[in-house]
């Protein structure tokens, strides 16, 4: 067993992933030399040359585009965008080119291929390095999109993503890239997309919640036992798309009480389809209203420290809301 | 028009079987187009959108690459290319009607969005220009793999303006890969002409701008866009970079089934350039060359005519796909994805 | 009163507003001689010359960049995208430019604009000219999402995006636009943003919808009523951003079971955020699940004509979908 | 290295007062700049982005356009053209902490996102090239509102690779409009150099492509940049259409606080540039014409420290915003929106 952070699980699982398969490429602003700005691919153009490891020019539609191209071609690209909140100049290219190619040829044409992005606030990145842009492309159909928090689940679904046959987003936490550290174990193991991953047991409420949050999600849960006695479940989605409404309905028909915490805003955030399909389908088991705990519908989180505290949903607001939901 | 000359005119080699294939395809493209608007006005064809008159370079280009090995991103006027590329006109009134035999999407997308593997045509979406940076992906991936295809892609001028346009010339550039940009400059844009799309005269006048060779052609002179594209090609081949081929035409008929050209131009300014039509320069062509002779001529007709109705006939009486076709693949099969049971949004 | 189509009531609009705000510039592909694709902008070149009809380039990213410029200068652009399927390459200057331009700054600067796009299936378009794509504004604070779908309903919130402060989205249902007629009053009225109308009372059953399917509704409501005697109440959203939930909820007090109705597909679409939001704050009036019924999570309504009939929400459907809750 | 020079030297008829004021400018800039990266480094300020080694070009911008009248779109490492027009050291400062009196959002983004109405800067974003369309856009409206306003706008040569820049230079071709797009080719995107970036030697050779003047200038000679500023913007007023302007230069700090360079260039490469310093060649440049003395040079640095330090001081000890206020403004006052009860997604 390996102790890893998020990042060195990103890292190390790009360099296997590209040992491993000569298909693999990686392409983004920054990745080649300097390593990316996050060091996430440092090492890979020493170690695999500038046919695998593209520096490419400024210019996302490009990466996007240029990546499908790839991908048509039998390559399996790894794209990075430098930051989530950079993806949009590629929108068109993922949404309506990448996420439709396979339908609109009836499968006589796919595009295999990773989108990474880091993403996510709590990292005095302002307004335009703080995104959280997942609601966006969990719309899409035609997507994969995960969002894995720590180092075991990063391994294990970029393994899988490295084989999927459609474009894959995915989306780390820059928040957690050296925050979090985690066992990761020797021997391979991959986990498959769409499987959520219980984080903590409990029996009085559910808490559902993936990223930055997950994380502030247990420790509120833990905090909340000891001085309560309140015993919450808190499910790491892992994957946003598709969900895995088995994990989240059995764990709602044990404690009739849902808590959904994201830090992307509030109103169409990923939280609203949770809960309209908890709402639906869970209706005869709910013993309270479904409540989502999200970031404030502001553009993005704020630069000055105070204001990006007043963004976060953290442990604190988490608790709060947990108790309330608790309390009904 | 052309103002690059080609040094070396590759036409003057193509064997009178050559030049009558040219022929044939320039007609059946023709004939097969006109047949469709009727098909749209007749009410049996939702949409049409039409590749009359640009037949030239589309010929020309169709013969200037290798067939099932060179790559093809199409304009979507490129229905003579993608005949000459292996599609059956059959299969173009099938993609018309929606059929069940629309091998482009299976009834998914609307006509002329064609997509067919056996001949590298890529399958092409509606929104414009997205097909150029990934044509240069392909490229690319030829580059890496070592082989020695080259895509070629289409556009309209309008399209230039995008800037997909930009993004993509400027990869093929920093590489120089091995990829033709071919823009059909049909002097407008549904309604919007050149002058109102781009400051410089010329398409291929932006072509230094990325570091590679731009040529205009005149585009209704089959020959003259076969020297060019054949030239263009093999340079691409031998690693010698890409070019950006612009192909001066002209859509003598409405933009689209749903467009009506008389708000946005003259009737005089269409005939004039009907008279460049280029099936009529092409037989005048073949005609000097005693190549064509009007009993030949009579008789391409003749065997288009028949070969449009049969396909007609069939594609009218072919069945819809099913139903339950349109709730399939969206995403390819994978076992190593957990399918809930309460999940909508996964449909394999 | 004259008796308009949705179409004509753009189209008038439009002129009026021109007419009377000399700051109003229309721009977009083909909104000159041509009138545009669909004709609403037919006559405004002669009347208004080319100064203030812009026939732009092919090329929509700077259809908005250039319009937000022109509402930093004072000018009120209004941009047609010519099909909502295109609006894509424009996202990045509509997410992260024009709906942040205020907070960003702090109120320093402002872009009010209004973005008309057509939108919605039912017209053979297949994959690229079919697409509904509110779902991916209405999450982004900064922005209002209008989509009325009656000449009434049109005029009136023309007129009030034409004097928001704000980026409007404004989406019009192509199918609708010559589809629909409906009474316009001589005398001037505007509609505030933000108010939902009830398009049909009912005591039994809340319907909430906009564009097509609203219309759908209305008619399932009727055929509903003289078949069962079940008495639907159809709320016309109008404004999908911000949401009216003081009538939804008020309706929801009174019928106890929501129906969402909408043609954009169902994961992530906005009836996610509505159903969301009845679910939790009006947990205790509910007699019945909150149901959604939508398009289909594939990319876009399909070409062939059972196909694109498979993908429509119409009224067959939606009755269905009443009788099922009705009987809940 | 500046190819093109230019026929008018307005260079030559700035007085003596106006050269102390650039010289001025330039020395405060970078004093303010390297005072900045100081503050990050003692984990102060969260983030600093820097326009060290860039202030001739920028100073030479400031100073050729008519402050308060001819709008400015910056990039974010203009610090001395936005202090030239205006903005404070102190403000300057408050928004790298992000402290109450950040007049350019009020604590909501990073440091060097200048906004600043009185000097009509507008509000910078951090996705790169955006504001190229948008500085288009205000041009076209000078035009239809019959001023004589010009715009200038900036930004790195990595940014043009964007489909924004092609899209917004195709526009301001087209309509002929009063902008002046101003490059500064610092060779480096964060660390991929001009090679990957584009297949042309020059960032202006771009210019005729899009129907305009292209120019390029020694970005480190604060005069030359003057000259060439001064005749676009000047050729912009009086309806002569716009220019790409391309200043070459270099950035011998990293690309931001969060950058290491060391990865990507050798610091041969940075000293080597570090003696075209453009203060160096502006204070040799100044005393050649006998202008800067030694002691009126230890004048303005004095005077510069003394401001600086002042400055710090003040917003070292400034407050943040209060929490409140990130909760407003998301959209503005207007009494025509129904302000619903339980509707949690309209902050006004
Ligand atoms: C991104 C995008 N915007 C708008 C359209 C609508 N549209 C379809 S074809 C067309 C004109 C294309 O002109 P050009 O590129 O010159 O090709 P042509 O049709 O003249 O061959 C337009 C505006 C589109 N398909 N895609
Ligand atoms: C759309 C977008 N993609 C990526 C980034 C991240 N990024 C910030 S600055 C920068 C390099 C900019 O290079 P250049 O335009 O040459 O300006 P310079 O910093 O050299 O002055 C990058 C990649 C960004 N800000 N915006
Ligand atoms: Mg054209
Ligand atoms: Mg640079």
């Amino acid at each position: 067993m390996a102790v890893k952070t998020n990042l060195e699980a990103v890292r190390d699982t790009l360099a296997e992933l590209m040992e491993r398969d000569p298909s693999i490429l990686i392409m983004g602003e920054d990745v080649g030399p300097r390593g990316g700005v996050f060091q996430a691919t440092r090492g890979l153009f020493d170690r695999f040359g500038p046919d695998r490891v593209i520096d490419t020019p400024l210019a996302e539609l490009s990466i996007i585009g240029v990546g499908i191209g790839l991908a048509l071609h039998g390559f399996r690209p790894i794209c990075e965008i430098q930051f989530a909140d950079f993806i949009f100049p590629a929108f068109n290219q993922i949404l309506n080119e990448a996420a439709r190619y396979r339908y609109r040829s009836n499968g006589a044409w796919s595009v295999p291929m990773i989108i990474r992005a880091p993403y996510g606030g709590g990292v005095s990145g302002g307004l335009y390095h703080s995104q959280s842009v997942e609601a966006f492309f969990t719309h899409i159909p035609g997507l994969y999109v995960l969002a894995p928090s720590t180092p075991y689940d990063i391994v294990g679904l970029l393994r899988t993503a490295a084989q999927a046959p459609d474009p894959v987003l995915f989306f780390e936490h820059k928040r957690l890239y050296n925050l979090v550290k985690g066992e990761v174990p020797e021997t391979y193991y991959e986990i498959p997309i769409g499987e959520a991953d219980i984080k903590r047991e409990g029996s009085d409420l559910t808490v559902i919640s993936y990223g930055l949050t997950l994380h502030e999600a247990i420790k509120a849960a833990d905090q909340l036992a000891t001085e309560e006695g309140i015993q919450a479940e808190v499910i790491d989605l892992r994957t946003l798309k598709p969900l895995d409404m088995d994990t989240i309905f059995a764990s709602v028909e044990k404690t009739g009480k849902v808590l959904i915490v994201h830090e992307d805003n509030l109103t169409g955030g990923w939280g609203a389809e949770i809960a309209a399909r908890i709402a639906e389908q869970m209706f005869e088991w709910l013993d309270a209203p479904v409540m989502r705990l999200a970031g404030p519908d502001v553009p993005a989180v704020p630069y000055a420290p105070p204001l990006e505290r007043w963004f976060m949903p953290l442990a604190d607001k988490i608790k709060a809301k947990m108790r309330e939901l608790a309390e009904y | 028009m052309a103002r690059v000359r080609t040094a070396v005119r590759p036409s003057e080699h193509l064997s009178v079987d050559d030049l009558l294939q040219m022929y044939y395809y320039m007609v059946l493209s023709r004939k097969l187009d006109e047949r469709m608007w009727i098909l749209n006005r007749q009410g049996k064809a939702p949409f049409h959108i039409s590749g009359i008159g640009h037949e030239a370079i589309q010929v020309a280009q169709g013969f200037a690459i290798r067939k099932g090995h060179d790559w093809f991103f199409p304009h979507y006027r490129d229905i003579a290319t993608c005949l000459i590329l292996g599609v059956t006109p059959l299969q173009m009134l099938l993609a018309l009607l929606g059929k069940e035999g629309d091998i482009f999407s299976r009834g998914r997308q609307m006509p002329e969005h064609f997509s067919y593997p056996e001949g590298k045509i890529v399958s092409l979406s509606s929104p414009v220009a997205t097909q150029i940076p990934q044509a240069v992906g392909v490229a690319l991936a030829a580059r890496l793999r070592g082989t020695d295809e080259v895509v070629v892609v289409g556009f309209g001028e309008g399209s230039t303006s995008e800037g997909d346009f930009h993004e993509g010339l400027n990869w093929a550039g920093i590489y120089q890969l091995p990829v033709v940009f071919v823009c059909q400059n049909n002097q407008y844009a549904i309604s919007v002409p050149v002058s109102k799309q781009m400051p410089v005269e010329n398409v291929a006048d932006r072509a230094e701008a990325y570091g590679m060779r731009g040529v205009i052609v005149d585009g209704n002179d089959v020959l003259a866009c076969y020297d060019v594209m054949v030239e263009a090609v093999e340079r691409a081949r031998r690693g010698d970079g890409p070019t950006l081929v612009e192909a001066k035409t002209y859509r003598p008929v409405p933009h689209s089934s749903a467009d009506d050209d008389r708000s946005y131009r003259s009737r005089e300014e269409v005939e004039e350039w009907k008279r460049r039509d280029p099936i009529l320069l092409f037989e005048k062509a073949l005609a000097e060359r005693g190549v064509l002779s009007e009993e030949k001529r009579q008789e391409v007709y003749a065997q288009v005519a028949q070969t449009v109705e049969e396909a007609v006939a069939t594609a009218l009486n072919a069945p819809y796909p099913p139903v339950s076709s349109a709730n399939t693949g969206v995403y390819g099969p994978f076992d190593r994805v957990k399918r809930s049971r309460y999940s909508p949004d996964l449909i394999m």
